[in-house]
């Protein structure tokens, strides 16, 4: 595979390939994170990570549905000051950018968060602003304008390395956040988190989910994604990580011809394991030499030509 | 339809009336659930057990077949005492059977068990009975009251009985698991050494396959979520044990000697002492 | 199947079942809602309806997604005033109540088709504010609770006949639209319409439908419904019909448990057949006999309990 | 996995380059894909073709085998005059094949084509050739220059060759291609009819055949958006061209004769007079 083909510079970040680990997955260690980047990432997302540790919610957290999954994980993890010493080890480990996902209840957070994180080594911050179930975190945030640019500018100022929001879908017009995010000064968007979601048992007549709500990920929302990267990329003019349900080479192109510069994969690396980074990157790599392309970034936004 | 097919199935949770519930001890009971997938389960992998509104727990399966699955389960929390408060006729969400399973082999073999982690060894003694040249067990527990199969055990044993230990020394020898295992190694040659238990029980008996060059396969326990190697919470090393494992050779037992016995995830990610 | 296992009033309106064909689904000719309800519905919905005639877009209008459908078809339509005709042919035929599906770009256009409609032998009109790939009706109503309140004053002042509207998945919070619809007076709600989305080719590196942007529907969206019917029935009183990647008697069954008290069935007419409703019919039954119930009602909204 | 596996294939859109077109008369040519989903076609079946950027359109299928799928297409609109001036190596979508097909009946089978419409016809003669005692084919066009595939239909026949009719007399007869019909069945006993083309053409076969209670099939086309059964386009009274035909036996043709070569839905959804 031809290294320039599938190189990508987005926010300013050398990627070796275009598809990197979304937040969530594995994500936890070091070694889950060398694991993926060895699978073929081209960059990796750690689990989000805020100021004080989360046990997460009780099981079930995760629950198939026809085409995809449905979670409601809770953002379990041990709080950024435990998680810096995993974070510097990563940033030892790692041959790709590590960019640690931050969420907080309060802008103040987000950029305390940050501010360790990137003392810790991470290449750059991607603010979940878009968990569709926890409580004033997440959606709250990334569904109001006012709030996510408040975020944004306080994320920005403390820290020097490039910020990128992750937006949810589950918002009336995206594009409207995804300019606040711009104007803000972010330097990225991650397109899409998952999509509220609800998963119900008939027999014991109960939501399965122990947080009831949950968010739906995997092939079921790829047509949702697609849209909202195509939205997103005719509103703003930010480099975007699509997201949202790529199993193969031929979800990624659709996603760069949408308007992504880069992808994220998260559930397929369960349904295919960590090496699906590496069978993406080369079917990617055979459509852009059969199509005489020198460059991923030559097909992105190719779409809205006419 | 890109998940393939078989993954979403397995996956997919059922729900099930309990069929059979048998006391194996005061803390320990072995349920039977009717489902197709699991029935088909090979020894050492495992499911994902519903108890509807309490949690979901990883299990391993005691035995398969006729469209039925069987598992055992020590009353130690929430989950496990809320199950052991079940009835037959209650319903349960059962997905899976996931991870690999055991590898068979011929000749001699030594199964090593403690607690409940007996049960997938048991499950593997039974698949290996007709095909191998002979079987020992060595099974640990912290009381009697703990020691689970004694009988079908002895059973499975080539010539005499299964070996029993308990720490309070009251049954069997009183030690650990782990103990006779040395002055077994050296009386007689055996080709396969098979563990589940305690980790830090696994961890000596590594130690010793280790010392010995004996070949070893373990089968580990980590938290799990999601079971189908998305969600990180039972990373080992490099590993993901719902996924990678559970069952684990010696080659990559070496890989992640530094946590094998020793450290583990919690339930928000932080690094907890074993 | 025993009868009064299955009957539901909703909106006043008796259905010998709790499964209803949804809008836009065959649907133009008395002649096809008879073929439904003969298969089982218990109530029909035509295709929607405005004031002009309208040919729709070209085609491609319907590309199949991983687990669902996206479809642009533009609401084709003949426009009310020929279309009265059609409806007084399917007033009598019908064995079944017929709602008629009304869209128009302004709240006097709901109101005088919605009028004209029910002369015409419609039991009730639907509103359909959440089309979501015409411009300037569907969404952009059920987008917005001031111009929502305002159509549906408008039509409850026109007819006689109960008014349901059809609530759109794409919004930021779906309960704020639902009061409003209960507040300027409806009579049920549908929940949901189809979740915006695109299709994109990768060797044409176009977006497969003639209008881009289409609505995705079938299994894929059955998780993102079943959670927008779960918190409408907790934000409102409204008996709500479940709409949304419903294909057998299990997804039926929880719809009825997150609280619809019926439900249409789209997509899964194409994939198994106008005698879908039956097969999903005798299924409910038998779940109701062996869960000893004497009703579908008793089970709507069950999973709430705890 | 709700919607069957092989549904949600057939129904998938591919791209796929033109590997051979072929000028059957100056308003008529024959395109070959590469698609092994249509190349399992049965004869009746059809695809729908997608033009990137203009259109999709049903066509029916000509000829299948080998992994190819060919269609005829006669230049009347938009989408067929921009496929018209396509070249080989061009890219198109497929999908399909939907629909049901002609039954294969043994005995002494007519087949009545117009215009385009004789290719299926000529499909389901290929099929049934070998199987049956006797093949007659009778063809009509406006003109000469519309009249195809006129050389292989000859060598279908059993005796002699196919009658061709032309509305202006540039070749065959002078007449309409229902006109022989009424000489040939005086003539010759038949157990099938089997026809395809414009419907007015159809309508009046349907009325001989009633009349001399004559088993017949015809293959119908409306107005085609999804192609599945689910957007209602394609209604001809309570059936679906799109799945329950676009192949319809006599009982469904009688059932369907108040709109049968008389009026149809338009792409508004109003009924037009055809
Ligand atoms: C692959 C595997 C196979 C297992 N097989 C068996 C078996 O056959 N029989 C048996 O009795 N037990 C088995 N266990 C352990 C069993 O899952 C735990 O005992 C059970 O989850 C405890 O739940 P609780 O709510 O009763 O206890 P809690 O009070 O919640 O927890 C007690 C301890 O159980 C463990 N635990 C709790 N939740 C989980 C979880 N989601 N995943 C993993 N561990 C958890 C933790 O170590 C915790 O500290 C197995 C575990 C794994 C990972
Ligand atoms: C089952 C079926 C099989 C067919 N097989 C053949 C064939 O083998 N060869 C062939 O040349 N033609 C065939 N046709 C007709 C063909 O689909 C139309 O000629 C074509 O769609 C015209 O498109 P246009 O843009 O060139 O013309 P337009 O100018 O758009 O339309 C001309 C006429 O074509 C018909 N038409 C247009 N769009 C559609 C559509 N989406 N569905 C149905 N009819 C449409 C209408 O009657 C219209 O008035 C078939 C049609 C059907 C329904
Ligand atoms: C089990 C699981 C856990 C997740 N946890 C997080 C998280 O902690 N932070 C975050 O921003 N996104 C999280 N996500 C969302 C993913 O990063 C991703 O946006 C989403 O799953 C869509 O991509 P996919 O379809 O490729 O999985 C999680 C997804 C899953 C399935
Ligand atoms: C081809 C097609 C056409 C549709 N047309 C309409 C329409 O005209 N009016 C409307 O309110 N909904 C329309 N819908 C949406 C459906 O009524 C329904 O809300 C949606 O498809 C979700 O249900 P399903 O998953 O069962 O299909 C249409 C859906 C499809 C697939
Ligand atoms: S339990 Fe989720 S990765 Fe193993
Ligand atoms: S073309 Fe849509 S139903 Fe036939």
């Amino acid at each position: 595979m031809s290294n320039s083909l599938l190189t990508v510079n987005i926010a300013g970040m050398n990627l070796g390939s275009p598809t990197a680990l979304a937040s969530g997955i594995l994500g936890y260690t070091a070694e889950s994170l060398r694991l993926v980047a060895e699978g073929g990432a081209g960059a990796v997302v750690t689990k989000s990570v805020g100021v004080a540790p989360r046990p997460g919610y009780p099981n079930p957290t995760v629950v198939q549905a026809d085409s995809g999954l449905i979670n409601a994980v809770g953002l379990p993890n041990p709080g950024i000051d435990f998680y810096v010493e995993e974070l510097t080890y990563a940033k030892s480990l790692l041959p790709v950018p590590l960019i640690v996902s931050v969420f907080g209840y309060t802008a103040e957070e987000y950029a305390l968060v940050s501010k360790k994180a990137v003392e810790a080594g991470a290449d750059a911050v991607e603010l979940n602003v878009s968990c569709p179930h926890v409580k004033y975190t997440g959606s709250e945030i990334g569904q109001n304008p006012k709030l996510l640019t408040d975020v944004v500018c306080k994320v920005k100022a403390a820290v020097q390395k490039p910020v990128i929001v992750k937006l949810s879908p589950n918002v009336t017009d995206i594009t409207e956040l995804a300019k606040a995010a711009e104007n803000a000064g972010a330097d990225a968007l991650t397109v899409i988190n998952t999509v509220r979601a609800v998963a119900i048992n008939v027999e014991t007549q109960r939501a399965v989910l122990s947080n009831i709500r949950g968010g739906l990920s995997g092939p079921a929302i790829k047509p949702i994604a697609l849209r909202c990267v195509y939205d997103v990329f005719e509103a703003v003019k930010l480099p975007i990580f699509g997201c949202g349900g790529i199993t193969d080479w031929r979800d990624a192109v659709e996603f760069f011809l949408a308007g992504a510069s880069a992808v994220q994969v998260g559930t397929a690396v369960g349904s295919e394991d960590p090496t699906v980074f590496q069978a993406i990157n080369r079917g990617v790599a055979s459509y852009l030499k059969r199509k005489a392309y020198g460059s991923v970034n030559e097909i992105v936004g190719l779409c809205h030509q006419d | 339809m890109k998940l393939s097919g078989y993954a979403t199935k397995i996956n997919t949770l059922r729900t099930t009336a309990i069929v059979g519930i048998k006391d194996e001890s005061p803390t320990v009971k072995t349920y039977t659930l009717q489902d197709d997938l699991c029935s088909k389960a090979k020894p050492g992998q495992f499911l994902m057990l519903w108890i509807p509104g309490i949690d979901e727990i990883p299990l391993s399966i005691l035995n398969g077949g006729n469209g039925q699955v069987q598992f055992s389960v020590k009353a130690v929390g929430d989950a496990t005492r809320h199950l052991h408060d079940m009835q037959i006729g209650d319903l349960l969400g059962v997905r899976g059977p996931f991870g690999n399973s055991f590898t068979e082999t011929r000749g001699r073999v030594l199964l090593v068990g403690g607690g409940t982690g007996t049960a997938p060894l048991l499950f593997l003694a039974k698949r290996l009975a007709a095909k191998i040249d002979r079987l020992s067990f060595v099974v640990g527990a912290k009381t009697r009251k703990e020691l689970v199969f004694l009988e079908e055990l002895d059973a499975m044993c080539t010539d005499e009985s299964a070996i029993a230990t308990t720490e309070d020394g009251s049954y069997g020898l009183h030690c650990l698991a782990t103990e006779p295992l040395e002055s077994l190694l050296d009386k007689q040659k055996f080709n396969m050494i098979y563990a589940c238990g305690p980790e830090r029980m696994v961890r000596k008996i590594f130690d010793i396959a280790e010392k010995r060059k004996l070949p070893m396969e373990a089968s580990l326990e980590r938290l799990m979520r999601c079971g189908i190697g998305l969600c990180g919470s039972c990373m080992i090393g490099k590993y993901r044990v719902c996924k990678d494992g559970p069952v684990f050779k010696m080659a990559q037992l070496s890989e992640i000697k530094n946590e094998l016995g020793i450290s583990k995830l919690g339930f928000d990610g932080s690094r907890i002492d074993i």
